[in-house]
């Protein structure tokens, strides 16, 4: 218990930090975001007009101190105010929408990827050297080496555009009703076939390779060879010894890769035109929507915490010996 | 240089290493490898690859192999200077931090692990449009700057058992200075995780520019490999159907890609023989076959 | 004379190398009976646990267990065994203790797990009969049956040890192999874990094979020793007959550069 | 029930807004559709007056004051009547609220007063012939829903209350939303559609998408190589028509910071020399796929407003418009911009140095395209010039201060070529507007521009038209490059009824700057 | 002090404590340690894993701060002394590890290894006579200069390893070694080479040396003296013979009992009793006891209380 409560401190404090970093990154930013929005709607606006819309946006020119002050508790009150580009959307709302698209995308696509590349890497290295093995390292540093965006346009290029297998972009088909139809259930998951596909193409391959050499590492211990040696079927020592042994440190870095699939979604949301919370950072920066920027680094970095936590969980849940400690 | 001996040893640090040499070759003499400037009208429109132009034309008839040619300077020369950065911090912060530990080890670690909690990608889109219009320079330089955690982690891991090792002791104990116990007593034995670190890294330079530019954060005036692709996108490349467009910097990225790959996995191997394969498998499998023996 | 329990005859053991194979076990015989206590002792690295694994078949690529090498374990071939057949000839036979103690129970399974493991593999017994045998064994080597729902973390090490030779035990197998089973321990545990299985020994009738690179522990506790030179077996016998008369000049050797805790101290003038 | 599908505007979600004085934040289809406008002037028809709210205007002879008369009966959609207090409200309503006056209006209107209960009369600060056009551009509220709104510039108005064909929002989610006819609209007669639905559709390829397989009726969109990608796949059906809009034009700032820079941009002989080094038909090609219109004018009217078009103009300065290398590098030459420091680049005729930068916004690609080409001509010509793109946000303020060097700019369209030169000539916008960026200053012209707006007689104005346009075109403030087309594509498989090159009776385009759309919507049949 | 011994000690542990763990779970690694280190004499360090031997070295090497008690170097407490008796402190006090795979670094050359303690301790030493000197070195422990020095550890034997740990340990020309479990990672063969060295050095440079094992077998074979700890405590000391043969203390009995001895057999029950008793004598020796009593002229116990 005491390392998870150690742990819950350290990510209140981290949110801490990062939504200080958030608050003070937007506000570097060059340029007005009235003037932007004026600047792309291509109309003109008098100064008052401006003067008095900025009023309206809290854009006020309160010393830093003050806006910092008031930022920090509508984040905790968990206001994150209203979208300019979709005003008077709140940002939460407008978060909201994407970030089931997010989980959904990103919380499929984890599992899969994770199972498979587990499986995979326990596998190749329980038939180390055989061809299998030599395969499957190759797919997986290939996979894992190559850009996201790389292969979300790949993806796209053959099934979406050359054989034409599956739409190019969006997360529903746009003229159906939204709600719990099958015809809305199967739109959803013919659009989300290929940014799932290529998400899980982009992380299997780490998994695979991190599992193979944990795998590896772990083979040559005593209490691997002593399973063999108690005659027990291959399948359960190599299961319950070494994977369930090497799935440790596994699940320590999927800590660290929970940053790596976040990025990975917020590139293939936008070349898939998924409509997650990437995407929607995306469209908020070109549009200079601070507020969103500013939620959105917040959540992502909450949706960071929440699942480091959740590894940190099940490390223990998976780890005896960190149970009593 | 034991490293790179045993590097051209592995049969996958080979052919990663020649993949690098090739690209790196093509980066130093393109200009000799095309005669079209990759930044003028050398034809049409979207031609598609043909005798003239052998990957096509773009949007604007600019030739797709010139530009793939010349951007490969920008790629290459952003991931090693970013992946230099990003190695020297972190591998200077994480022996700093797993050598001396007490506070200064807390204070690193802390800000280590917050910056690994806080997406990478998303606060350097952030970054970059702050800065606008971000220069290949000026992308290295951030990537730099925020993508040290990784590499104090492990880092650190590992000076932490190295510090445990008697060798460092007994330094301690012959009273070397505190920064040549950790320049040359620990740094030595760091080669291949820093080396896995830096190649690591150069990967993740290479595809955070691509991918910066990707989304239109980059200096449109650079010929790179994520400008291309930004002008393909932008260029509707896909539904007019200039795929070559499109695929051109796609595959480039992916060859860099996969060769930095395999020279990481070859450094892993070197420094983790378990994980080495080799040619005795082969040679048992075929001993096995013939009958020479069993298991 | 019974028929031994174990018989090696011209054990080749060859490591693949890319290159160049490592022989590291060579023209290897010998024999072990009913109840005996067969001590093999030599360097690190000269082939122990070589032989060790290929008793039980434990090998992985690259070793090579080379043809015209025979092992026999109450006269059945174990070399020709198919996999079926070798995993229940596995510890239902032949059980093994393993170099270190602490890393040989699998640290994410409860005691109880790792003994019903075996007990349903090899007899299919339920989870209910399969905690009464533990319980049972357990006892045999003194350690309280609420254990069971202990992880191995939870033991210390001397415990572990006694919690592996139980396992070893549960099928009642003919012979234990021990491959420097104490070396991680200090030398009172280790005397203590010998002498119960000196004893479970002599009330169970099984073969012991220990292994070990301490001379004077397995003088003390083998039958009959075999000595191990890079590979080779260059002298069997009696404990004490090699002990008082070593006939090998390694042998020799080896006593010659053992300081004793009792009677004269080895002299400088016995260097070699 | 006839549904017409519309995709009027690009985004990634719905927000139910239906605020009129929400410019960006609205949806698309509330101006025009749920508030009708008093009048429509059709710019394709000379600005041609259709009434709709107004049976008719006056404008008075002083031309300080107009008046409105409304239609009889007309009636908000919830059946309370509409009548001249409405239009006083809105317009007193925008005076407290500066923030809703998105056209800037209040400032040119002394007063408006009720003459009775279908009159109201405007009275001007200033004489100005062409209120009407700008007064037409702020829709009508109703008093008894607004005049209890706190805060009408947050405020969504979910659920609005209006006077035009298509008031009632009959279903609303982020993805999608319908819009249904007005139950007590005044022009019912006309109106055969019944409901528009109105898909989210996130971007260009998704228009593309849906109008490609013949979802869509009627929408705005960039289309790339539309013959093959839309027409094609049902040439009988799928139809586009694009008609020239705003003017994007070179411009080099007359007080650009950079002093060597300053005295080539400030002389002509610079500037027209530049012109010439553009190779218009190129950058329409390629940057623009064909679909905008070249503009050759020098006075920066172009075919837009060909009507009033002086050809005068055309005859002493029409070589100026035309792209023509050798003659660009010639007239250089002549004016004495030779390399004179011998780092291959040209320099002023006193030696010192120029090195041009040309601004672009980020991302806006068609002009990156456009830059990128035209650096090409003006690099072989011998010019140091390079190209930056900012934030669109730094281009404005730097368009605004004029403190860059060269840049594109763009220039909305408008019923007559008094608003393309007031915007960008008006000394009392420099500093305001990025449409004055040139920050050229010119008192004739400023005086003619006044005298415009107060001479009833057309012949008079034609006059002072021609004149404008010759000292335009013989100073080239702007460089005019194309006038950018407004998207237009349509399915004529269930209705008909559609504006198009053969018939040009108003501009069809539905995006939310054309008020003329209504127009179109009333045109329309369903097919049987 | 407790030892009998005329010259005066070179290094002493003065009632030293160290306490790791928790306030409310205290481990004591050492608990009122006292020892001397004579110069000329080996004291041996014997008890079972866990007891505090390494402890007791670590304090030594100052790697560790006392909790309690005393380090007096020369007679003259170590407390916060200024730098120069520190690093004459350094220069004078050595340390030989247990494992010779990790105790030379695998990145640098012998020669490398040899080389940094005479820059450091012997500055005024010229490129030339350093070389000099590295030979010397190596010689001294009977490995070949030309041959060793040009190589990097893992291409000497684990014996010749431990010989360049003594060697670079004797390099800083020091008075006192702390060898902590220096051949228990050695084979038997090379073992025996090992102990002369180090009886050599002593004899030869008149070092004193702490030798820190669980072997008493070889601690008989090196040293003069000889300490039994347990839990922390110093529980039996004195002479070699003395403590080997006539252990007073039950604890030192029953270690004697369990080491492996081949002249007798498992069958043996000599030490029986003690066996029996492992528990008991285990938990009573781990208890603090500060009497202390004398059995014969240079052998004292700290009785086991009842
Ligand atoms: N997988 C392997 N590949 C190549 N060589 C190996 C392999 N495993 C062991 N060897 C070599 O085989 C020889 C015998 O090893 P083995 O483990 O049997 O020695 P041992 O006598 O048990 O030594 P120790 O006392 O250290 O356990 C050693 O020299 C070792 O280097
Ligand atoms: N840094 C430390 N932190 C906490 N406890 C420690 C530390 N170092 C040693 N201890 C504890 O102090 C006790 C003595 O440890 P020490 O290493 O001195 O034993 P040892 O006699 O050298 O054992 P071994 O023979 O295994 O080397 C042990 O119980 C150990 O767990
Ligand atoms: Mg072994
Ligand atoms: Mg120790």
């Amino acid at each position: 218990m005491g390392f998870l409560l150690r742990r819950l401190a350290f990510y209140l404090a981290a949110f801490l930090a990062a939504a200080t970093i958030n608050f003070f990154l937007p506000r570097l930013m060059p340029g007005d975001p009235i003037q932007i929005m004026f600047a792309s709607a291509g109309s003109e606006l008098s100064l008052e007009n401006l003067n008095a819309l900025k009023l309206t946006f809290g854009f006020i020119d309160a010393p830093l101190h003050e806006q910092y002050l008031s930022y920090l508790k509508s984040v905790f009150t968990g206001d994150l105010g209203r979208s300019i580009k979709y005003f008077p959307l709140p940002v939460t709302e407008l978060l909201g929408r994407a970030l089931v698209w997010t989980l959904g995308l990103v919380g499929i696509a984890t599992l899969i990827a994770f199972s498979l590349g587990t499986f995979l890497g326990v596998m190749a290295a329980w038939r180390r050297g055989t061809l299998f093995d030599s395969v499957v390292s190759l797919l997986a540093i290939f996979s894992s080496s190559v850009p996201a965006v790389v292969v979300s346009l790949i993806v796209l290029f053959v099934f979406g555009y050359t054989l034409g297998w599956f739409p190019n972009g969006y997360a529903a088909d746009p003229m159906l009703d939204p709600g719990l139809t099958w015809e809305y259930a199967r739109s959803v998951l013919y659009h989300g076939t290929l940014p799932m596909f290529t998400l899980i193409t982009v992380l299997t391959g780490g998994f695979a390779v991190t599992m193979r050499n944990n795998m590896i590492n772990l083979l040559g211990e005593d209490y691997i060879v002593m399973g063999r040696a108690k005659g027990l079927s291959e399948g359960r020592v190599m299961l319950w010894y070494a994977a369930r042994n090497a799935l440790l440190p596994t699940v320590s870095s999927l800590a660290i890769a929970i940053g790596t699939i976040l990025s990975g979604s917020l590139i293939i949301e936008v070349v898939f035109n998924y409509p997650g919370l990437g995407n929607t950072l995306y469209q908020a920066i070109l549009a200079r929507d601070y507020p969103v920027i500013q939620g959105q680094l917040l959540i992502m970095t909450a949706a960071m915490l929440v699942s480091n936590f959740v590894v940190d969980l099940s490390y223990v849940l998976l780890d005896p010996r960190l149970k009593k400690a | 240089m034991k490293l790179l001996r045993q590097l051209l040893h592995n049969k996958k640090a080979v052919i990663g290493l020649a993949i690098l040499t090739i690209i790196v070759l093509v980066a130093v003499f393109a200009p000799l490898l095309t005669e079209y400037s990759p930044v003028r009208r050398v034809g049409r429109p979207h031609q598609p690859p043909s005798w003239d132009h052998w990957l096509g034309t773009t949007r604007l008839g600019h030739d797709v192999f010139s530009r793939l040619v010349h951007g490969a300077r920008v790629s290459l020369a952003v991931g090693f200077g970013a992946g230099l950065l990003i190695t020297v911090i972190g591998t200077i912060l994480g022996i700093v931090a797993g050598y001396k530990g007490g506070v200064v080890d807390e204070v690193i670690n802390f800000f280590t692990n917050m910056v690994l909690v806080i997406p990478n990608l998303p606060l350097l889109l952030v970054l970059a449009a702050f800065i606008g219009q971000a220069s290949p320079l000026v992308i290295a330089i951030i990537l730099g700057f925020t993508s040290w955690a990784w590499g104090v982690r492990v880092t650190r891991s590992e000076t932490l058992s190295i510090r445990q090792r008697d060798y460092v002791k007994s330094a301690e104990m012959l009273g070397e200075p505190g920064w040549r116990i950790m320049a040359f007593e620990i740094f030595p034995n760091l080669v291949s995780i820093v080396g896995i670190n830096f190649i690591g890294s150069v990967i993740f330079a290479v595809i955070a520019e691509a991918t910066l530019e990707f989304l239109g954060l980059g200096d449109p005036n650079t010929v790179s490999w994520g400008i291309m692709l930004y002008n393909a996108q932008n260029a509707s490349a896909l539904s007019v159907g200039a795929w070559w467009d499109l695929l051109a910097p796609c595959f480039a990225l992916a060859l860099l890609g996969l060769g930095l790959a395999l020279i990481n996995f070859a450094i892993d191997e070197i420094a983790n023989p378990r994980l080495r394969t080799g040619g005795m498998l082969a040679r048992w499998v075929g001993m096995v076959r013939l009958g020479e023996g069993k298991l | 004379m019974t028929d031994p329990v174990l018989s090696i005859r011209n054990l080749n053991i060859d490591y693949i190398g890319a290159e160049t194979d490592f022989h590291a076990v060579r023209n290897v015989s010998f024999e072990i009976a009913q109840g005996e206590l067969f001590g093999l002792a030599g360097e690190s690295g000269c082939g122990k646990s070589t032989i060790a694994f290929a008793v039980s078949r434990l090998h992985r690529p690259p070793a090579l267990i080379r043809k015209g090498s025979q092992i026999l374990v109450g006269g059945r071939d174990v070399l020709a065994l198919d996999e079926d057949e070798l995993r229940r000839f596995r510890w239902s036979e032949v059980a093994m203790v393993f170099q270190s103690a602490m890393n040989s129970l699998n640290p994410v399974l409860t005691i109880e797990t790792q003994f019903y493991d075996v007990l349903r593999t090899h007899r299919g017994m339920s989870r209910a009969a399969a905690r009464e045998r533990a319980a049972e064994l357990l006892e045999l080597v003194d350690i309280s049956p609420d254990r069971l729902f202990s992880y191995p973390h939870q033991c210390s090490g001397g415990m572990r040890q006694r919690i592996v030779i139980a396992i070893c035990l549960a099928l009642d197998p003919r012979l234990l192999i021990m491959d420097e089973p104490t070396t991680a321990l200090d030398v009172v545990v280790q005397r203590e874990i010998l002498q119960r299985i000196d004893v479970l020994r002599r009330r169970l009738g099984f073969s012991v094979l220990f292994i070990t690179h301490d001379l004077s522990l397995m003088v003390q506790v083998s039958d009959r020793i075999g000595i191990m030179l890079e590979g080779e077996l260059v002298e069997v016998d009696d404990a004490r007959t090699i002990y008082r008369s070593p006939r090998h000049d390694y042998t020799r050797r080896l006593w010659a550069s053992m300081p004793k805790l009792h009677g004269a101290r080895i002299g400088q003038e016995q260097r070699p | 029930q006839s549904v017409l599908t519309v995709s009027s505007e690009q985004t990634t979600t719905y927000v139910r807004n239906f605020n009129p004085f929400g410019q960006t934040s609205a949806r698309a289809t509330t101006l025009d559709f749920i508030y009708e406008p008093l009048v429509v002037f059709n710019r394709l028809k000379s600005n041609e007056a259709n009434f709709r709210l107004a049976e008719s205007y006056e404008l008075a002879d002083d031309l300080k004051s107009i008046t409105f008369v409304l239609r009889e009966g007309l009636m908000w959609s919830d059946g309370e009547p509409l009548t001249a207090d409405d239009v006083v409200f809105t317009y007193d309503y925008i005076e407290q609220f500066p923030a809703l006056d998105f056209i800037s209006v209040s400032e040119q209107i002394a007063s408006v007063e009720k003459v009775d209960d279908r009159t109201v009369r405007f009275n001007l600060e200033e004489a100005n012939s062409l209120i009407a056009n700008t007064i037409v551009g702020m829709p009508i509220v109703p008093e008894h829903v607004w005049a209890d709104i706190a805060d009408p510039v947050t405020f969504a108005n979910e659920n609005p209350v209006g006077s035009g064909p298509m008031t009632e929002i009959t279903r609303f989610t982020p993805q999608v939303y319908e819009q249904c006819r007005n139950p007590h609209y005044w022009d019912a007669d006309n109106l055969a559609v019944d409901c528009m639905r109105m898909p989210q559709l996130a971007d260009n390829p998704q228009v593309l998408a849906a109008l490609a397989d013949g979802t869509l009726d009627w929408a705005t969109s960039f289309i790339p190589d539309i013959d093959n990608t839309f027409v094609a796949k049902d040439p009988e059906h799928h139809k586009y028509w694009f008609t020239p809009s705003s003017l994007v034009s070179f411009q080099l700032s007359q007080v650009t910071p950079d002093e060597n820079n300053r005295k080539a941009f400030t002389d002509v002989n610079f500037r027209r020399a530049l012109s010439m080094l553009i190779d218009r038909q190129t950058i329409v090609d390629i940057a623009g796929y064909g679909y905008p219109l070249v503009n050759e004018d020098p006075s920066m009217l172009g075919e837009l407003y060909k009507s009033f078009s002086n050809p005068e103009v055309e005859a002493q300065f029409g070589q100026y418009g035309k792209f023509d290398l050798e003659a660009g590098i010639a007239a250089l030459d002549a004016a004495g911009y030779v390399d004179a420091d011998g780092d291959g680049f040209r320099d002023n005729p006193d030696g010192t140095p120029i090195a041009i930068d040309i601004m672009v916004p980020n991302g806006w690609t068609d002009w990156i395209d456009a830059v990128q080409i035209s650096m090409e001509t003006m690099t072989e010509a011998g010019l140091n010039v390079k190209m930056s793109t900012p934030e669109a946000a730094v281009w404005t303020s730097g368009l605004i201060a004029g403190d860059y060097s060269m840049t594109l700019n763009a220039l909305a369209s408008a019923a007559n070529p008094y608003f393309p030169y007031i915007r960008s000539f008006n000394p009392g916008d420099f500093g305001k507007s990025r449409f004055t960026a040139p920050h050229w200053e010119n008192a004739e012209v400023m005086e003619l521009l006044g005298q415009y707006t107060q001479i009833k007689d057309p012949a008079e104005q034609k006059a002072v038209m021609d004149k404008l346009q010759l000292i335009v075109a013989e100073a080239m403030p702007v460089i005019p490059i194309y006038n950018s087309p407004s998207f237009y594509e349509y399915n004529t498989s269930r209705f008909t009824g559609w504006a198009d090159a053969d018939d040009p009776k108003y501009s069809p385009v539905v995006s939310n700057a054309n008020p003329a759309r209504l127009l179109q919507l009333l045109d329309l049949e369903p097919v049987e | 002090m407790t030892q009998g011994n005329a010259s005066a000690p070179i290094l002493a542990l003065d009632k030293v404590s160290k306490i790791f763990g928790s306030a409310d779970n205290p481990v004591y690694a050492a608990r009122d340690v006292s020892f001397a280190l004579h110069s000329g004499r080996t004291l041996a360090l014997v008890g079972e894993s866990g007891s505090g031997k390494t402890t007791a070295a670590r304090l030594i090497m100052r790697e560790y701060v006392p909790d309690r008690g005393r380090l007096l170097f020369r007679g003259a407490p170590l407390g916060n002394a200024d730098r120069t008796a520190l690093k004459s402190y350094r220069s004078s006090v050595q340390m030989v590890f247990q494992d010779p795979f990790s105790s030379l670094n695998p990145a640098h050359t012998i020669h490398y290894h040899l080389d940094r303690p005479l820059r450091l301790h012997q500055r005024a030493l010229s490129g030339a006579r350093r070389r000099a000197a590295i030979d010397e070195l190596l010689a001294r422990v009977k490995l070949d200069p030309a041959l060793v020095a040009p190589k990097f550890p893992h291409e000497l034997s684990g014996g010749q390893r431990q010989r360049i740990s003594i060697a670079r340990a004797l390099a800083v020309n020091p008075e006192v070694i702390v060898a902590d479990e220096p051949t228990s990672m050695l084979d038997v063969s090379v073992r025996l080479g090992i102990l002369n060295l180090l009886n050599d050095m002593k004899a030869q440079l008149g070092l004193a040396l702490l030798y820190i094992t669980h072997d008493i077998a070889t601690a008989r074979y090196v040293a003069e003296d000889i300490m039994v700890m347990y839990a922390g405590q110093i529980v039996e000391w004195g002479e070699m013979e003395s403590v080997l043969g006539n252990p007073q203390h039950p604890y030192t009995r029953l270690l004697l009992s369990a080491v492996p001895d081949p002249d007798r057999r498992f069958s043996d029950t000599r030490f029986d009793d003690e066996l029996s008793r492992v528990e008991l004598i285990r938990r009573q020796s781990a208890l603090p006891q500060s009497d202390i009593r004398q059995v014969a002229q240079n052998h004292f116990i700290r009785p086991m209380l009842q």
